[in-house]
């Protein structure tokens, strides 16, 4: 098949029909992080969440999509008309470029730039034009107050992600995805565990970052009703929310690759097999997860008031079947070169949907900061405890190489104690009283 | 209606402006002004320079109205004012009418108004807690204190048909006996609600993201608070003492023990403290009164028709916001010539300038958040 | 891959082109913001030719002094967005020609 | 082939956009092209598989310094800057000298073509962080460091001034 195509353009088929899948797939998946979301929260809040449209409301996105679509779209009176319309566009189209180099296994990357972690962190950081300039041109103090403080919020916390991200970096070698996951395979140790406190200042910026609670100022419901995007309505506005959930899943699939070991499965130096046949142990996880899950849609059927979600219900627990089996087949040796890609995808998804899902528990437990507190903790917390962290991982890495330290993990325990004494010292400077603010002059 | 409420009595100036300086409208329509607040702020970027508070858009006319209908036909009217704490204003009314009377409600009705008061200055402070969390940013409490306010609007619900605006008395006791499982209910609810009260606490009292939002905001000091006239949670969290049930007791208040909690520093987080302990001490309160309520009438001998004798008297109770005080005058026949409401809310309000001033905006709605008021009884 | 790559000098003519407007901004435009922008104009303009000689020559010379100048420009825009803010706060102006003392 | 739509893609909206920018009214709107100017520029490094240019540039250049010129914007008061008078009257003058200026260079680039080699086709060196990393800390080690104490100088005197006068 592949000598029906021109040899000028081979090289440019997979990456867009990887480009198409995801612009095309992603919005409906942004749906349903939404619909988990709202479910996770009711969970949480001792109330069941959406349960109307389709079974457990799995419908929702959908129907969701569909009343966004169909709403009026409103323009406020002396907004700036084009910068209105384009500032959603500009956000979206950041977010999505941004997947381009991200790596949801060996064989799904759309591009594997030599450069390809400055790449996703540059663009993903270009999303702020949308929410200034649609703050500034909806011609409103709510919004304009909103960008600003996106703004301001957004700067500060990519200081502190960028630099926790270099102590991952100094262990992989490399600024390539790919070859970032591979270092891990290569030194059987996801950088989590040899940077913990790396991982922690990455976490926490990441949500400033992507604005959610308890960073959520710049859309801070109950102080600036809903920031940047308070004019914004319909269609744009679900814009917004996709490149918000967008950004979200980018941040995840950073630290995924750089501290989770990507699209690595657990134990990636375990080969214990199944006894019995040629399978290898861990291998097998995704399918008997699968399985699971379908097993519980099944012996949720019975439950469901009526037919169309019985059968609906029933159709889940089909596909979550076929997934098993689509997992299993891989393992057979004639599909050896799927494995790679079927199971990568997999254990990068599952990854992500981790980070995600703290993301939310975090969101749904915490209150808010304070504008001037969300500061302080970034200038005064985070950033000076990535630097000291970069220095100390540094360090460590020389003193590894250079005296054939033979124990990495002696040395993590080293670098990983150091940068608490450090984090508790800094917690206990920050909470020191502030001079009381002056009140405003002029007054 | 616009009424201007400034510290000092002088409207800010809002046609002179500094380089940085704007003028932010918070609401009527807003997501944190609690209904239909609104507040003209003047910002300095995000730092408050003053407090303008324009109300009066949910405005009735409710102590017009009182003039003429019969006081019988007035008492569903004052349910109206402060809604979520409809039983406690009934019970206002309803004391000051029976005081023009010369009359006075049963023992045994006595007792029931007490516990379905403290029951609802629970509620009360339940959906203050969960708007003012939600004010905050934490969104679950909301939901777990509406669980429990819910079991109260249930009792409600049994008792007297209605679960808001409940017109739970009449002039002179009670109109319904107490439904058959009245006491169980009750019972039951005080013995679940202690740990849930815990649960709450877990959640934000030792949050550092909640002391940092609340401690130090909006402190209001006890000289202050008397000048202001503020009364209820926030007059004890900045540290004074006053508490109408103890001061002159009204119901049944006289019989039970129970603890005045104060705070320090008349911050939002010593109000939030204050606020919790009333919880737990009302529900103290109700277990008292549910162990023994006594036997008899509720309804005092008050006649069909009220035709209180020409004279005047002033009447307040501690509602779950503060003294709420009813001025009647009588002139001998069946409708008051006059009532004046003393609305906790409308007069606490007024410290929000005082507290505000210098904050950011981010603590304005911690602020008002912490006033707890509610606009039905602020503009009435 | 491609057996015609751009010649050096269509880089040159683009730089050329990006550096009149950049000069005709700075002269015509009243606003010193927007003054400013066009020196970042300007800069982008060198740095362009930086990098197809760097291309050209196949040395990464050219783009390490394109790092140096990328760091001058973010200096330059800190301190002169700093000069323009307090002087804004000072005239409530931000036109270039009412910049006309040494000291307020 | 590729190559070359590539650039003259990026040079027609680089050079459109910085018309624009200069000729508009609205600063915000200037500013705008001006991001568009940088990121068009970026596409021509990545064009010149300068990768980590590239790179530094959309996150210096676009990420940082715009988004430091749009807070400046929105932090003066637009409404009053809008409304001044945006152009100086010294137009004709401005484009003539620019014109000589144009003139000058173009001359100055005619005579020496012919001085120029023909463009190396595969003569990068394949990794480009790298050997940036390497000339940067090697052979501009003194330079580094003199361009980061000129941040810090310009970091400092950019608080000292914008600081509010109390």
């Amino acid at each position: 098949m592949s000598h029906l195509i021109p040899p000028a353009i081979a090289p440019f088929v997979v990456p867009v029909i990887c480009g198409i899948v995801l612009v095309a797939v992603f919005p409906l998946l942004a749906g349903y992080i939404v619909l988990l979301e709202r479910k996770l929260m009711a969970d949480m809040q001792a109330r069941l969440g959406p349960m109307r449209v389709g079974p457990h409301g799995l419908l929702q996105p959908i129907a969701d999509a569909f009343k966004l679509l169909i709403k009026e779209d409103i323009i406020p009176q002396g907004a700036d008309k084009f910068m209105f319309y384009v500032a959603p566009l500009i956000s979206v189209t950041m977010a999505l470029v941004a997947f381009s180099a991200m790596p949801f296994g060996p064989v799904f990357q759309i591009a594997d730039l030599n450069v390809g972690l400055l790449f996703i962190v540059a663009v993903g950081s270009l999303g702020i034009y949308g929410i200034v300039l649609g703050g500034w041109s909806s011609n409103s103090h709510y919004s304009l107050i909103g960008a600003l403080r996106s703004a301001a919020q957004l700067v500060s916390y990519e200081t502190a992600a960028g630099l926790a991200l270099v102590s991952a970096l100094l262990l992989a070698g490399s600024l390539s995805m790919k070859d970032i996951v591979q270092a891990q395979a290569d030194q059987g140790v996801w950088f989590i565990f040899v940077v913990p406190i790396g991982f922690f200042i990455y976490f926490v910026s990441s949500i400033a970052e992507t604005n959610r609670a308890p960073f959520d100022l710049p859309e801070a419901e109950s102080e600036l009703v809903a920031g940047y995007m308070t004019e914004y309505s319909g269609f744009r506005w679900a814009l917004y929310f996709l490149a918000e959930y967008a950004n979200m899943v980018i941040v995840a699939g950073i630290a995924t690759t750089l501290f989770l070991g990507g699209w690595l499965r657990p134990f990636p130096g375990n080969h214990q097999h199944l006894i019995g046949t040629p399978f290898e142990l861990l291998d097998a996880l995704p399918s008997l997860l699968f399985l699971g899950v379908a097993l519980y849609c099944l012996s949720l059927v019975p439950r469901q008031p009526v037919q169309v979600q019985k059968l609906f219900m029933a159709g889940v627990a089909g596909a979550c079947v076929l997934l098993a089996a689509v997992m299993a087949l891989t393992l057979f040796p004639p599909f050896d070169a799927a494995r790679e890609g079927v199971h990568g995808a997999f254990w990068f998804m599952a990854k992500v949907g981790g980070y995600v899902y703290t993301f939310l528990w975090v969101r749904f437990t915490f209150p808010r900061y304070r504008f001037d507190q969300l500061m302080r903790l970034g200038w005064r917390f985070l950033i000076p405890l990535a630097l000291v962290n970069v220095l100390v991982v540094s360090a460590s890495i020389v003193v590894q190489q250079n005296w054939e330290w033979k124990h990495p993990v002696v040395s993590t325990v080293v670098t990983t104690a150091i940068m608490l004494a450090v984090a508790f010292w800094l917690a206990e400077e920050g909470a020191k009283p502030e001079p009381a603010p002056q009140p405003a002059d002029g007054e | 209606m616009t009424d201007a409420l400034t510290n000092g009595g002088s409207p800010i100036e809002t046609t002179v402006l500094g380089a940085d300086e704007i003028i932010l409208n918070m609401g009527p329509q807003h997501p944190s002004t609690h209904g239909v607040l609104r507040v003209k702020l003047k910002l300095d970027g995000e730092r408050v320079l003053s407090t303008e508070c324009i109300i009066g858009y949910l405005h009735r006319g409710v102590e017009k109205i009182a003039e003429h209908r019969s006081y019988q036909q007035f008492a569903p009217y004052v349910d109206r004012m402060d809604y979520v704490a409809a039983v406690s204003n009934g019970l206002g009314y309803c004391e000051t009418v029976e005081k023009l009377l010369g009359a006075e409600a049963p023992p045994r009705a006595r007792v029931v108004r007490t516990i379905l008061t403290e029951l609802q200055r629970i509620a009360s402070h339940l959906l203050w807690l969960g708007t003012h969390a939600l004010d905050i940013g934490a969104l679950t409490p909301v939901f777990y204190c509406f669980r429990e306010r819910e079991e109260i609007l249930k009792i409600f619900e049994k008792y007297c048909g209605a679960r808001l605006t409940t017109h739970a008395f009449r002039i002179g006791g009670l109109q319904y006996e107490t439904y058959d499982e009245f006491e169980t209910d009750v019972k039951r609810f005080c013995d679940d609600f202690s740990g849930k009260v815990d649960e709450y606490e877990t959640l934000l009292t030792e949050n550092r993201i909640w002391v940092g939002r609340t401690k130090g905001v909006g402190i209001l000091s006890t000289a202050d608070a008397i000048a202001l006239g503020v009364t209820g949670p926030m007059l004890r969290a900045s540290g004074l003492k006053w508490d109408l049930r103890k001061a002159q007791p009204y119901a049944a208040y006289d019989q039970y023990e129970f603890d005045i909690p104060t705070g320090k520093n008349g911050d939002t987080y010593d109000r939030y403290l204050v606020r919790m302990e009333e919880m737990r001490q009302s529900r103290r309160i109700c277990l008292q009164a549910i162990e023994n309520i006594p036997s008899g009438p509720i309804m005092a001998k008050v006649g069909k028709v009220l035709k209180p004798p020409p004279g005047e008297v002033y009447h307040s109770i501690e509602a779950p916001k503060g003294e709420l005080g009813y001025y009647a005058v009588s002139d001998g026949t069946t409708q008051p010539y006059r009532v004046r409401v003393r609305p906790p809310s409308f007069i606490n309000l007024q410290a929000l300038d005082k507290m505000a001033r210098g904050a950011l905006v981010a603590d304005l709605v911690a602020i008002i958040g912490t006033t707890d008021i509610v606009l039905g009884e602020v503009d009435r | 891959m491609n057996a015609a790559p751009v010649p050096a000098d269509w880089y040159l003519l683009l730089s050329l082109v990006l550096f009149a407007i950049g000069v005709v901004g700075v002269l015509v435009r009243r606003n010193v913001i927007i003054m400013l922008m066009s020196i970042e104009l300007i800069l982008n303009a060198v740095n362009i030719n930086l990098m197809a000689f760097s291309r050209l020559w196949a040395d990464v010379n050219g783009q390490v002094f394109a790092i140096f100048i990328i760091t001058d420009a973010a200096a330059e825009a800190a301190v002169g967005l700093g000069i323009i803010l307090a002087f804004f706060r000072n005239r409530e102006t931000l036109l270039s020609d009412e910049m006309d003392l040494l000291k307020w | 082939m590729i190559d070359k739509f590539l650039f003259l893609f990026f040079a027609v909206l680089m050079i459109g956009s910085a018309i624009m920018m200069v000729t508009r009214r609205n600063i915000v709107h200037s500013a705008v092209y001006l991001i568009t100017t940088l990121l068009a520029t970026a596409g021509i490094f990545l064009q010149l598989k300068a990768e980590f240019l590239f790179v530094v540039q959309i996150i210096l250049y676009v990420g940082g310094i715009m988004v430091l010129f749009i807070f400046v914007i929105m932090l003066v008061n637009l409404d009053v800057a809008i409304r001044m008078v945006q152009f100086s009257r010294q137009g004709f003058v401005a484009g003539i000298l620019a014109l000589v200026l144009a003139v000058q260079i173009f001359l100055a680039l005619w005579i020496g073509r012919a001085g120029l080699p023909a463009p190396a086709i595969h003569a990068m060196p394949p990794k480009n962080t790298e050997a940036v990393a390497e000339a940067l800390f090697q052979h501009y080690m003194l330079p580094f460091e003199i361009a980061s104490i000129l941040l810090l100088v310009a970091m400092i005197g950019a608080v000292v001034m914008a600081k509010r006068r109390v």
